[in-house]
């Protein structure tokens, strides 16, 4: 069951550009988390900022009992954490949410990542390595420096492209002009993705397009992430009236199961 | 206060409100719970003196579009818009299970029209397993052109009067802070019958984005908790419990034992918490230990002895 | 809003108060920057839109025993009880400096009747080097058993009213936030013949030192202002600038230019700095640069093209 | 004139039970510095908590142009302030306030210090030595494990005893009893005292008593620390209805100047 854990930081380090890498001794919450869930964190033990802030498990070493977060500094809350000393605690909830799931195994998957976006496409990357799925990862991001994750990629041995409008090697330009051109030849079976709203609304475009199953992880601010205060409202795509918690049941959707614009 | 050898006295930490009996002062603030089984991975909610369920109206409401909420300086606003599923289906699926665990719930109601406050009552009185009925009254009174219930002693009287009569559980008008004489307010409640008082609720307010120039939330304006709203929570209840003779369910701002004690000190008979639970899960449960030993180190038998006690000249008569 | 590559254009940092020519929309808030001349170390008052002196009154008052203050939340409580030397030493002790200075003055008056007011008013009109007069009507009224100008309508016309009929010099009236309806209270400034609105003052609130446990402010309650209060002061502000066609002084809570962005968005023409120059005594200069990059940024040419921005619709029509 | 500072944070070692020493770099506020001034500094980049806290100069190196502190975790923000890394940067304001005066020189000259109070009278000893007087001090706390500035006052050369109820060699009891021992006997010309207010009032009865001059250094909560907010009022002692700022009158006042109690 998800718990409150007070996370030894083992080491936090800027990894790119506003980019950094976290990682957590939380021996409680490892054996629970499943790719595509988050933990909520406290950044501050004063009343400024106030709420906890939702990040994706990047990775997960279930021998070590460790916890990976790749972030990005996108304000005070991410910037606070940023000087997060290693050798301190912090107060994290999780895991919370719910996860990626698995098509029918076998199948090649593609994976479409945009910047720090690419968070929790490791960690469902590893563990479709591990299930026997064909991975392909494609990863983009605004230049080439911030796509720190690709030695990660290369560690697992997945099949990754990069996109960027600086790369020498690799595709120059948008992720999803990428994914438009090999979307067509290949047999796909599942899509992943998750980063900017725009490149996730693309992706389910082409999913529908060639008539593709898949699935993507959404934000929204959150103040409790279990489902308690209705903070975290997204429309679904096909109702009016009706709205879903990307906390309790998001982060992960059907591609064409929400709104994204 | 003379220092006194701590000693491990019993204390008894039920409190009475209004009729209403909590096994401790420790209540949760309504829309930051649920319906109590959201946060049950933390703690048993049948432990707290009382759960007050998210607002529930006559028919489903789907609430207003997001951005819903927004982060403020130690506060946050919200504009949930009341969304839930409706009386009937709230009794109906999520009673129950509250029930079985022995939960002591106060169902919360918002309503358009004083007669849709009653009926609501109505049918929350024949459901097994609520104890108490919080009326959410800072909402907008279609009749009366929008303007909110609790801003109005008439309309405050004539919501709590038709309740009253339409319930045989403990009636608890929650009042809005957005009024210029709260007094006046809780004056009004009292007279139509009202069993406790409820307060505070949020503070209106909102929150502009610079970079697009518009206002952060979809609804505009939003309802101010947290941290933030505590001085002014405390100045009503000091206000009020000098004035009314009615028991306090006090809240605004709760994230510590000490801003309990502070509530209780001012007034407040019994406290809720919400925003701060947002901040730890497990802040309900470390506020019942940390008041109990704090009537412990001051010796006392009954955590209800401290309830008003920053109002008298000399405290601790021991 | 479309990415506008940055040229450095001039920006027109002036402002327009009902008459009152700021030379920047950046004013500091009565109480908070003394008599003008506490904060010289750090920079010339004279840089600013304008000094709000600290309160006064007819005759000295001695102020209100101690403590007078007290940190919350983001925030903080005062209750200084308007300690002052009187109008007559302020205006031949602390006048001719900020004077010599060239430092545009705003008097900040408060009586206990409405002819107290009037005369405070008489008295600063003559007086060399006030260049506006903001009217502080959180006081009790001693006339009216001590219930505060700001809170009624009524007495909020009367005394508008009466202090233009002893002044040529624009009048500025402080509204309190502790109504229920603040439009209507705009409404009747305006009605007296307001020029524009300062809004807003302190939220009324108090703290409990659970310890002692007593108030921990010897006044029992105090002004809660600091960035505690910003999303209240907006919200005000956005709906008086909806209704009322008057020019806004805004404040409640600005520590920054992003916060002073959003003040003028709402519809505030200027804006008053508090409590956050405790925090950073450089904050006006500080706010007056950030504001000008801003505008810079956004390719327009004068700051008031911001003013009540978030109420449009579309915005930046270029 | 008094400024804003970014001063480095050199050290910041807890030196006794709850007591902390921090060491500043500060060369624009360093030459300005007198002893029973203050500086004013953020504890905190957000805005909880929101005030700046007043801590007196315990030590002042013109030529190192380093300030030190000595202060006691009192509550959140004294809290925060011990966990400041060396090598960040903290925001002070000062030196502010009414310094110590120096009475005519060549007299005998008696400090009497309690607890973390004694953190003005070193820098002040330090000074009165310089300028020729002679200077003995009076120095307790609660137990001998607070008495943390006492190597600071041996390595000055200053005459100094100590007050404690634990302690081995030194007075076993009140500070103030010390002082009502040692009193009458000597030539004191002048008497400087800062600790808790009971032990200060005690000073000061004593000097009425025995007829002597002498200055106290108040504390008071404070908001701007420069005399503009009025929030930092006490009541002189003479008056009825007449208050004093302790920030800009004092914090430093006549034993017989304010009410203490
Ligand atoms: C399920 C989920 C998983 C996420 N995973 C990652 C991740 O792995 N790496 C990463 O870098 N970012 C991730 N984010 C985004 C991250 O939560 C925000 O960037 C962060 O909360 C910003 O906080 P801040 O205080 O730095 O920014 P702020 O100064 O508060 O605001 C900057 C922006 O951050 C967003 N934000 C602020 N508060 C919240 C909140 N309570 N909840 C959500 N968004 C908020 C808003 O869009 C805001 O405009 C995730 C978000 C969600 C909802
Ligand atoms: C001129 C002056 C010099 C001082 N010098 C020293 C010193 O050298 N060493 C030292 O340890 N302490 C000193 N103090 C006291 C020190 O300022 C307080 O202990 C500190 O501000 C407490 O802050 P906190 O956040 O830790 O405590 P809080 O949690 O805020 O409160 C704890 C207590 O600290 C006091 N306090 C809180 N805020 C303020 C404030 N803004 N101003 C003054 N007191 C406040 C109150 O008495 C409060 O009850 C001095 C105070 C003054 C006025
Ligand atoms: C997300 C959220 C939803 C809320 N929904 C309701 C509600 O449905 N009915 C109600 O009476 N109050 C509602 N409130 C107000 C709280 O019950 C409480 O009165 C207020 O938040 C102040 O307390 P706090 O500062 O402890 O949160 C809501 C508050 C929040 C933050
Ligand atoms: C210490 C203090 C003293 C104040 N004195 C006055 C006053 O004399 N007259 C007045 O109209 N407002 C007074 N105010 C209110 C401020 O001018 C301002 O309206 C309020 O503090 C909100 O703004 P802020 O959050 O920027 O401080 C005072 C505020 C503080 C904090
Ligand atoms: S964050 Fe509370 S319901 Fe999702
Ligand atoms: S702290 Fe503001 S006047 Fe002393």
């Amino acid at each position: 069951m998800p718990d409150l854990e007070q996370a030894l930081v083992i080491s936090n380090n800027e990894v790119g550009p506003s980019l950094f890498e976290m990682e957590l001794a939380a021996s409680q919450t490892v054996p629970l988390c499943q790719p595509g869930q988050f933990v909520h964190l406290r950044v501050s033990s004063t009343h400024d900022p106030l709420l906890r802030r939702p990040l994706s498990l990047y990775d997960v070493d279930k021998n070590r009992g460790t916890i990976t977060l790749l972030y990005k500094i996108a304000g005070r809350g991410t910037d606070l954490l940023s000087r997060t000393q290693a050798g301190s605690y912090i107060d994290i909830m999780g895991p919370l949410g719910r996860p990626f799931s698995f098509p029918t195994a076998g199948k090649t998957v593609v994976l479409v990542g945009g910047g720090v976006g690419i968070a929790p496409l490791l960690y469902l990357a590893r563990q479709l390595m591990e299930k026997g799925y064909g991975v392909k990862v494609l990863y983009g991001s605004q230049s080439s420096r911030e796509l720190v994750a690709l030695p990660r990629f290369q560690q697992l041995g997945v099949e990754i492209e990069t996109a960027a409008w600086d790369l020498e090697s690799g595709y120059q330009g948008l992720v999803t002009d990428l994914l438009a051109e090999r979307i067509s030849g290949q047999n796909i079976g599942f899509l992943y993705t998750c980063g900017p709203e725009p490149m996730m609304a693309k992706v389910a475009e082409y999913a529908r397009r060639y008539n593709l199953k898949g699935e993507l992880s959404l934000e929204q601010h959150m103040a409790c992430g279990v489902g308690a205060c209705l903070g975290c409202a997204r429309k679904l795509a096909d109702r009016d009236s009706h709205y879903v918690k990307v906390c309790k049941d998001g982060p992960v959707f059907g591609l064409d199961e929400v709104e994204v614009n | 206060m003379p220092n006194k050898p701590v000693k491990t006295n019993q204390v008894d930490m039920s409190v009475n409100l209004g009729g209403l009996h909590l096994k401790n002062p420790v209540c949760t603030a309504s829309g930051t719970f649920g319906y109590g089984s959201e946060y049950k991975d933390y703690f048993n909610p049948a432990l707290l003196g009382a759960v007050t369920v998210k607002g529930t109206t006559l028919e489903a409401r789907p609430g207003n579009p997001p951005p819903r909420i927004i982060e403020t300086p130690a506060g946050m606003l919200n504009a949930i818009g009341l969304e839930n599923p409706g009386v009937d289906v709230f009794i109906e699926q999520y009673l129950p299970e509250l029930r079985e665990q022995g939960v002591t719930v106060i169902a919360n109601i918002a309503g358009n029209t004083p007669e849709e406050y009653a009926e609501l009552a109505k049918r929350l009185d024949k459901a097994d397993g609520i104890h108490a009925i919080e009326l959410n009254i800072s909402c907008p009174n279609v009749q009366q052109g929008g303007l909110q219930f609790g801003t109005d002693p008439d309309m405050v009287y004539q919501v709590v009067y038709l309740v009253k009569n339409n319930t045989q559980l403990p009636v608890i008008p929650k009042l809005s802070p957005n009024v210029t004489d709260i007094v006046a307010i809780a004056r009004a409640a009292q007279q139509g019958g009202a069993d406790a008082l409820s307060m505070i609720n949020t503070l209106m307010g909102m929150a502009v984005d610079v970079d697009r120039c518009r206002p952060v939330l979809a609804n505009v304006f939003g309802g101010l908790s947290g941290p933030a709203i505590k001085p002014v929570a405390l100045r009503m209840i000091y206000q009020v419990y000098q004035q009314v003779k009615l028991p306090i369910l006090g809240g605004g701002g709760i994230v510590s034992t000490q801003d309990a004690l502070e509530f209780i000190m001012v007034g407040a008979s019994a406290i809720s918490i919400g925003t701060g639970i947002f901040v730890n899960p497990l802040l309900p449960c470390e506020v019942i230990d940390g008041l109990e030993e704090y009537a412990q180190q001051k010796g006392l038998s009954r955590i209800s002895d401290l309830v008003g006690i920053a109002h008298h000249k000399k405290v601790f008569s021991q």
